[in-house]
């Protein structure tokens, strides 16, 4: 009974929750980006227990290409985190606040 | 039959109009044209318009033919058509050939008066445009066709009123006589329109009216008359749309003569007599305006008594004599009314045309009290003068006293005495007025200066020879039955009311003594007063008929500065400050949410995500609710 | 058994992911995510994924967090470069609360497939060869297109960390 | 006419625009190729109207599926109303181009052909998205021109008018869409073609009246109406010459248009219902923009207010709900636009060489320069209304039917022959004719390019004013078609 596709699915949304209250309420721009990942993770879950309830290996290709996606998006994202880190040192999220175009609205 | 050569009168002084302007803008833009080809032109139109209409005239003389041209379909709609007409009876013909021949002359005598003027073609131009404005104004067929002569005369006499128009003075008086037509042309649209939708449903002309105003109800042709009437004082300046008419005089002297004399201001005593048939129907609106007529005469005559100005004069003898008329057709005596626009016409013209003749021989100079002694130098001019002055202070045998005669005396027999007394008075005071200006001008020993005269051109005095001719005999043609004559207008013009069939010949003897005698008191007062008048000074008057009584002021400040007033206050104020406040409030409105909005947009990303965090909880709120 | 083992990974995973948001030290909090996926992986192995338990660890775990604890070392993390986060618990239990009619919500609309066994099938499913063949005969054109992706990253990645000029 | 002669009229002008765009020509070229431009699109016009049959339904229809799952369609077409706007588009704009010859640069010009395009686009439309999609089309170009070309505080101008349309236009939208909605409901297809959307039967009264509004909202912005004409005032004042002369002689006009193609079929019982407050609305503007002219120191804003209180006299015409109103409104519509646009021409020039706007500053042009003065006048008179200019036979006609509508309506919309003289002429007198001592010195006389420009405007001022027949019969069927069809009223 446990072995339902529900159980699965609350795993994953239980994971997923964690880690939108991650995004939400963390300042930390590593745990941001882990959190993203963490969401990934849980949408991945989603996808393959799909899979596995269709029977059928669509779900595990997408899942495959959203990790390949994360891996892309891991080089970029932490690539940025250095260059920002060498500027600012910090790891405050709030400070990207500069790249808005704020002041040419006033 | 040739009826389309009415359409050629009315055409002709336009084609010419056109041609001089077109040559015109020529002459200063590229070449200089002669003076000789504008007069050529300009002075051909208006003679061949009275070749043309004297064929017409010969052709009528002994039957009632009604001669109609329906030149073009003007526009049709709903099944309903108005024609561009043009329609010929005795009463158009008649106005027609006076008006081209007084026209002419005036013509003549403007290619002298304007010799050295730079603006040679122009003024030619908008003469000719004039003629040929009241040319169709009579001989249009219908109310519509009028209307177009009656505005083009408005707008042609706004030009030449405002011919020089360097000086705003003079612009401002062409406005004023423009926009004092306008009023009147409200009420001439309000008739029509009125008219169209009671008694238009045969045909929009005057002979199909005619028939089916007939059965209009009293009130509504009482509103039609009246409105009616509303136009005509605009036109023919009585009271109280005169105001414009004294200062009509900015124009150039021949523009004063035509339109006093032969055109624009008859046009009110014309459309009353067109519109006969309506003013026989409502008899209340004729004495209305009878009275109207008389009030006019009576005020115009006391203020001309004060005035220096020689045009001024003569102005408000136009705005008295025009009275005159008005009481003969508002009493329904409408060949009597026409009889004395004849010989005004020949009066008029002349006289204005010798106060040009004064006024160019001094330089420019329109003050009678600083002339005097003219006699001596232009005896041509003062024996002319004295005619028209004679004429319309109405002295036998000269053309004022027949038709003023016959005016008195159908005022006298239709029972309004009071119009009768009025009328007489006035007559006093014309001939009052009108000899103090002569006695003062050509008598009088103000004009010190020995100043060479300006020379005068024969143009200028051939005209008014021919005038003071016309002025002699015109009073001939309606010679009343009494004196053995035969009133060939009366009869030319047809069997119209006119009720001085009813009083005795005794008292019309008696009548005409009084008027004679009235007459003579005003030369009389004048003669005491002004004969070998000789002041060292230019007097300077005062008091409340010196200042016109004021109307003008009291027009100024009642109506032209209120409407002022409220045009600031709405375009100032209501737009400004209320209406744009409004709407540009809420647009200032939105500028500022937009502010407070654009605050949220901090570029905090964990604060977008928050905000996306509410927006799914609360759509999954809501989806959990609706999907159950 | 499987149930057991579920559970048991179940548990893994949430604490780990629990430690992830709750740990201010950055190197614990990717620590406690490796756990998360390595436990991920397993659950992947329950449900006859094994290509994927494979790739999850060895390309997750192994390549993306491993670069990702990789930086954080390399960056040296002193402890007042770490931001303050003095309203982290109150944000997390407000938007605990927010976030529970979504999950209901998504809860719910799978609770309406009808139930059914989810054992381990047999080798076929989920095996490099019927992966390899699903991806090649239906997932070509994004497959390439991920490499495109992967190589645009490359690049980029590059550029950012490039060492920066003196005057930038 | 099978190649769809009024896609090429409303397509060409934007062809010709981007292609003048992506092509590195100069200001020149640009000049010469959109005037050419508009002398074929006037061929092409003149083609139209001589293959216009005479009756009041719609011609030369084009359809083509636009976007077919919502019944979105690309539905052209013209009756005798679009035809005479057609007529008077397509020979004001090359009069135009003649005036604005000099000193323009290219993206004036390439913002004119667009204009050309959403103006015709507009008119031709048959589908209310298309429509719609004109009528938005339409200004932004207006926009553009404004803010880059105007004068004065040209931005804030802008705004305003972008304030003003655009609230009433997306109140058109959503009546639009709730139209569409309601008739998805009733038939079960998507259509949004005017001639399926007057079918609707299932709206309720109060439905009826809000939609009715939004529609009426949107052009009173437009034409405007009182009270929602401030931006007009800005506007007119601050845009170039271009963008003021479309303004006013087109623009306002396709409100009034709109009016009669869509609200009148759509609303018939509601239009007639509400017919008493529209005459006296545009009876009241007359008035009170006429009053408020009067003392303007602004030449433009004078004529703008000049404009406002002609336009209210147009709405009276079409509310009057008889042949006579309604024919007089169209002919005005034309009269108008002749007149106002050929004295916004002539105001343009008089800025462009003096750079003068008050009046105050002005005075002594007539000495001058007689040729300006002279065409000033004409157009002036046919504003005044004087009889030989086809302002004459509009004002007539319109008072004819408001008399026959009310008749204490009718007296009081008599008072137009007094209202606008009395500004025109002062306002000649002040700024052309008296001499005021100021310095006019720079004022150049008309030269041979600008009378070209302006003859046909004249000639057809005096020549509709004279032998009206001749145009009014390509119109007459169509008002009786709205008359006796769509609102049921015998005449």
């Amino acid at each position: 009974m446990i072995d339902s596709l529900l159980a699965y699915i609350t795993l994953a949304m239980i994971l997923f929750s964690i880690g939108f209250l991650g995004v939400v309420s963390r300042k930390n721009i590593f745990v941001i980006y882990m959190s993203i990942e963490l969401m990934l993770n849980a949408i991945n879950l989603i996808f393959v227990s799909l899979g596995r309830y269709y029977e059928s290996m669509q779900p595990q290709v997408i899942a495959m290409i959203i990790i390949a996606i994360a891996a892309a998006e891991a080089a970029v994202f932490l690539s940025l985190i250095v260059v920002l880190y060498r500027r600012k040192k910090s790891l405050n999220s709030d400070i990207f606040t500069i790249l808005s175009q704020k002041d040419s609205h006033e | 039959m040739s009826n389309f050569l009415l359409a050629w009168i009315v055409l002709i002084p336009f084609i010419s109009s056109f041609i001089i302007g077109v040559m015109y803008l020529y002459s200063i833009k590229v070449a200089r044209v002669p003076n000789f080809v504008f007069s050529l032109f300009g002075l051909s139109a208006p003679l061949l318009s009275f070749l043309l209409g004297f064929s017409f005239f010969l052709q009528m003389i002994g039957n009632d033919e009604i001669f109609l041209y329906k030149a073009y379909r003007w526009l049709e709609i709903d099944g309903y058509d108005i024609d561009m007409g043009f329609m010929a009876d005795k009463l158009s013909i008649f106005m027609v050939l006076f008006i081209t021949f007084v026209g002419w002359l005036i013509h003549i005598y403007a290619s002298g008066y304007m010799k050295d003027d730079k603006g040679y073609g122009k003024f030619f131009f908008y003469f000719n445009f004039f003629l040929a404005s009241m040319l169709l104004l009579v001989l249009g067929h219908g109310p519509i066709i009028m209307f177009m002569g009656w505005e083009g005369v408005g707008f042609s006499s706004y030009l030449l009123i405002s011919y020089y128009y360097e000086d705003g003075e003079n612009v401002k008086a062409g406005n004023k006589a423009f926009i004092a037509n306008r009023v009147g042309d409200f009420g001439f649209i309000v008739a029509m329109v009125t008219m169209f939708y009671y008694a238009g449903s045969n045909g929009f002309d005057f002979l199909n009216l005619k028939e089916s105003l007939l059965s209009v109800p009293v009130p509504v042709l009482t509103f039609i008359g009246f409105s009616l009437f509303v136009g005509a004082i605009g036109k023919s300046a009585q009271i109280p749309l005169f105001v414009w008419l004294p200062d009509a005089m900015a124009g150039p002297t021949p523009v004063s003569a035509l339109i006093h004399a032969a055109t624009m201001v008859t046009a009110g005593v014309y459309m009353v007599a067109r519109f006969h048939f309506l003013y026989d129907l409502i008899p209340h609106v004729g004495l209305f305006i009878a009275y109207v007529g008389a009030i006019s005469a009576l005020f115009a005559a006391i203020i001309a008594t004060k005035q220096t100005d020689i045009k001024k004069i003569l102005a408000y003898s136009t705005m008295s004599q025009l009275g005159y008329m008005f009481i003969a057709v508002g009493l329904g005596g409408y060949s009597v009314g026409i009889f004395h626009v004849f010989t005004h016409a020949f009066f008029k013209a002349l006289l204005f045309m010798g106060a040009g003749a004064v006024i160019v021989a001094l330089h420019h100079e329109q003050n009678i009290f600083k002339m005097g002694g003219m006699k001596k130098k232009t005896p041509l001019v003062y024996f002319t003068m004295l005619i028209a002055t004679l004429a319309i202070s109405g002295i036998p045998p000269f053309a004022g006293f027949f038709s003023k005669d016959e005016i008195l005396l159908t005022a006298f027999s239709s029972g309004e005495y009071l119009l009768w007394i009025i009328g007489v008075f006035t007559a006093i005071l014309t001939a009052y007025y009108m000899f103090r200006l002569l006695f003062v001008v050509f008598y009088g020993k103000n004009y010190k200066e020995d100043k060479k005269l300006h020379f005068l051109p024969k143009s200028m005095t051939t005209p008014l020879v021919i005038l003071a001719i016309g002025s002699i005999l015109a009073g001939f043609i309606g010679i009343p039955e009494l004196l053995g004559g035969e009133n060939l207008i009366g009869s030319w013009l047809g069997n119209w009311k006119n009720s001085s069939l009813h009083v005795t010949h005794s008292t019309e003897i008696i009548l005409m003594v009084i008027n004679i005698f009235a007459a003579l008191l005003g030369i009389f007062i004048a003669y005491k007063k002004f004969y070998m008048y000789d002041m060292k000074e230019v007097p300077i008057f005062t008091g409340i008929v010196w200042n016109k009584f004021y109307i003008d002021e009291i027009y100024d400040t009642l109506i032209v500065h209120k409407i002022k007033q409220l045009s600031i206050f709405i375009s100032y104020k209501i737009d400004v400050h209320f209406i744009d406040k409004i709407v540009m409030g809420l647009s200032r409105g939105f500028i500022r949410s937009g502010h407070y909005i654009a605050k949220m947009q901090n570029a905090n990303t964990r604060f977008y995500a928050f905000t996306m965090l509410i927006g799914i909880s609360v759509i999954s709120t809501y989806l959990i609710m609706v999907l159950r | 058994m499987i149930d057991i083992i579920f559970i048991v990974l179940s548990i893994i995973a949430i604490s780990g992911a629990m430690g992830m948001i709750l740990f201010s030290q950055t190197i614990y909090s990717a620590l406690s995510l490796i756990v998360t996926i390595l436990a991920l992986a397993g659950v992947f192995a329950l449900l006859s994924a094994p290509f994927l338990f494979m790739v999850q660890i060895i390309i997750y775990a192994g390549a993306i967090i491993t670069l990702l604890l990789f930086i954080i070392m390399f960056l040296n993390i002193k402890d007042d470069n770490l931001p303050s986060e003095p309203n982290k618990m109150t944000t997390i239990f407000i938007g605990a609360a927010l976030l529970l009619p979504f999950n209901i919500l998504v809860l719910k609309a799978f609770y309406t497939l009808p139930s059914k066994p989810m054992h381990i099938l047999g080798k076929d499913f989920g095996s490099i060869n019927d992966f390899g063949m699903e991806l090649f005969r239906s997932w070509l054109v994004p497959f390439e297109l991920i490499s495109m992706l992967l190589l645009a990253a490359l690049i980029g990645a590059v550029v950012y960390a490039r060492k920066e000029k003196a005057n930038d | 006419m099978d190649f769809g002669i009024l896609s090429v009229i409303i397509f060409l002008p934007m062809f010709v625009a981007f292609s003048l765009l992506l092509l590195p020509v100069s200001s020149k070229i640009t000049r010469n190729i959109a005037f050419m431009t508009a002398i074929v699109i006037l061929l092409l016009a003149g083609m139209v109207y001589y293959n216009f049959e005479l009756t009041g339904y719609m011609q030369f229809r084009e359809h083509h599926s636009w976007i077919s799952s919502y019944g979105i369609n690309y539905s052209l077409g013209i009756d005798g109303l679009s035809l005479i706007i057609l007529m008077l588009i397509a020979t004001l704009i090359p009069c135009a181009y003649l005036w604005l010859w000099d000193g323009r640069t290219k993206g004036y010009w390439v913002s004119m052909l667009l204009i050309q395009t959403g103006i015709t686009g507009t008119l031709f439309s048959q589908d209310l998205i298309l429509f719609y999609f004109f009528w938005e089309a339409m200004l932004l170009p207006v926009f553009m021109i404004i803010g880059m070309f105007g004068t004065g505080n040209r931005v804030f101008s802008t705004i305003k008018i972008t304030v003003y349309t655009i609230m009433g236009s997306l109140f058109m939208l959503i009546c639009i869409l709730y139209l569409g909605v309601a008739f998805f409901y009733e038939f079960g297809s998507w259509s949004f073609a005017l001639n399926d959307l007057i079918q609707i039967t299932t709206l309720s009264r109060a439905e009826q009246i809000w939609l009715f509004a939004g529609f009426m909202l949107a052009f009173a912005i437009k034409i405007p109406l009182f009270p929602f004409h401030t931006w007009l005032l800005e506007t007119y004042s601050n845009s170039p010459t271009g963008g003021v002369f479309l303004l006013s002689s087109i623009m306002a006009k396709l409100g009034v248009y709109g009016i009669v193609r869509f609200v009148m079929p759509l609303f018939p019982e509601l239009y007639k219902e509400f017919a008493p407050y529209f005459v006296w609305i545009g009876i009241f503007g007359l008035l009170y923009f006429g009053i408020a002219a009067l003392m303007q120191i602004n030449i433009k804003k004078m004529f703008a207010y000049s404009s406002a209180s002609h336009l209210g006299f147009i709405v009276t015409g079409i509310f009057s709900l008889n042949a006579y109103g309604m024919t007089g409104a169209a002919y005005l519509i034309i009269a108008h636009a002749m007149a106002t646009g050929g004295l916004f021409l002539l105001i343009g020039k008089l800025e462009y060489d003096l750079g003068i706007k008050s009046i105050l500053a002005l005075g002594g042009i007539a000495k001058k320069a007689p040729l300006f003065t002279v065409f000033f006048a004409i157009m002036l008179l046919c504003i005044v209304g004087l009889p030989g200019t086809n302002g004459f036979v509009s004002e007539f006609l319109i008072i004819l039917g408001t008399f026959g509508f009310s008749q204490s309506a009718g007296i009081v919309s008599a008072l137009t022959v007094l209202v606008a003289a009395s500004f025109m002429f002062w306002l000649f007198q002040r700024a052309i004719l008296q001499d005021n001592g100021n310095d006019v010195s720079q004022m150049k006389d008309l030269n041979l390019r600008e009378v070209l420009g302006m003859l046909p405007l004249i000639f057809l001022i005096i020549g509709m004013g004279v032998y009206p027949d001749w145009f009014f019969y390509k119109i007459e069927p169509t008002i009786q078609h709205y008359l006796i069809d769509i609102l049921e009223i015998r005449t």
